[in-house]
């Protein structure tokens, strides 16, 4: 096999795309997406930030749609395969209460250039952050709020 | 397909999530609508009902059988229409 | 504390560069830059290639000048707090033998603003490449090669 | 700082990594050179005790107590020099 044939334009039947309500282990994460033949996996690891605009969060929810966010994870890691000289794509969304430092969500992308999951990494928690459907709800104190995104995914 | 006269209803599950939830207080409910309804005549028969969901002014999203979709689409018996506020994961 | 205070203009007490002859966990890395007050990880891990130029790589050995390599990625970590609004820096990069697809280094970069995680990370391996005195060679079933670095690191 | 007559010598400590090790078949080497010698003047003396490091070419790399160094760096007594090809980490 070569080098190239890991470079898929389709979503590879190695990628994963979940959603959970247990803790996620980036460095898991990170290690399913590797291909013998690769050279670099890139992560993003997002969690729960304690402070957001001076206010101190105490604990976060998420919410999902769940069946149409694992669709729109789905329609992104295809798209990342058409845009981006990757191999594998793995993305796995945390829902239900989490605590302050909590993963919410883990994208990690092997490919055999390491440019090119730079990339798509970073391309794809901007997507995801636009399109699928899940929501966070910050929980204050004296308070909640959920947060809303400010861009429109109209397709 | 045959053509149905417009007084035929059909009926179309609505999905709230996120604040549009906790506006309505539910996140289902099983509507009866025009066979020739849109998402936009559903939707307005919805801020009837639950008139909370006026606060988020044109910002609400849709998405039919879990695809994102504008207001003129026209919806089938038994689809699936979720509403909901831009999202926020991640 | 405010949410810019984690931002570091110089090496942050909590950053580390190692070397290690034992197997590296990049979950274990990943989540040792995560500070409180932070949105986002990024995470490279690099590791052994299989196939190189159409050659099958049996494994590999990196060999490390030590003490110059931690100094050279200590340099490298107080450049790219300047250069970039990033929290903390982790760089642990492994010496010795390694088999296929065991991980060879890990970088993770911490920031409240992931943009700036993703450029660190991505500057931190490109100049580690360039500078941190780290040799690989590459052992095939007839025979093994020293591979050479094509920059001049020249500072 | 005295200076010294140029027939004085100095001890450096040589080390060699990668490849270079292999054409010297040494890692380490404590060398005696003139109290004024440079990185350049030390190579080139080395170059006649180990042959087998022309091969490099001009490619090699110099590190005095471990801080990259170009050719004319002055050399202290008891100065390690690193010589290496280009690194290769990652």
């Amino acid at each position: 096999m070569s080098e190239q044939n890991t470079v898929c334009d389709y979503r590879c039947p190695l990628d994963f795309f979940e959603l959970t309500k247990e803790p996620i282990d980036v460095g898991a994460v990170a290690r399913r997406v590797v291909p013998r033949e690769c050279g670099a996996t890139v992560s993003l690891d997002g969690y729960a930030r304690e402070w957001t605009k001076g206010r101190k969060t105490e604990y976060l929810v998420y919410e999902a749609y769940d069946r149409m966010a694992i669709t729109e994870m789905e329609r992104l890691g295809r798209d990342a395969h058409k845009r981006f000289e990757i191999a594998h794509v793995g993305i796995v969304h945390r829902t239900g209460r989490l605590e302050i430092g909590d993963t919410s969500v883990v994208i990690s992308v092997s490919a055999p250039h390491r440019r090119a999951a730079f990339e798509a990494c970073q391309w794809l928690i901007s997507e995801l952050k636009k399109t699928v459907p899940i929501w966070k709800k910050e929980v204050f104190s004296d308070g909640e709020v959920w947060v809303e995104g400010d861009s429109n995914p109209d397709t | 397909m045959t053509s149905r006269p417009p007084d035929e209803t059909i009926v179309v599950r609505i999905l709230f999530f996120g604040g549009a939830r906790d506006a309505t207080s539910a996140s289902e409910v099983d509507l009866h609508v025009p066979s020739t309804a849109t998402v936009k005549v559903v939707f307005d028969k919805l801020t009837e009902r639950f008139p909370d969901l006026q606060r988020f002014g044109r910002s609400l999203l849709f998405a039919v059988n879990r695809e994102y979709a504008g207001p003129d689409v026209k919806l089938e018996a038994n689809d699936e229409l979720a509403i909901f506020p831009p999202v926020s994961g991640g």
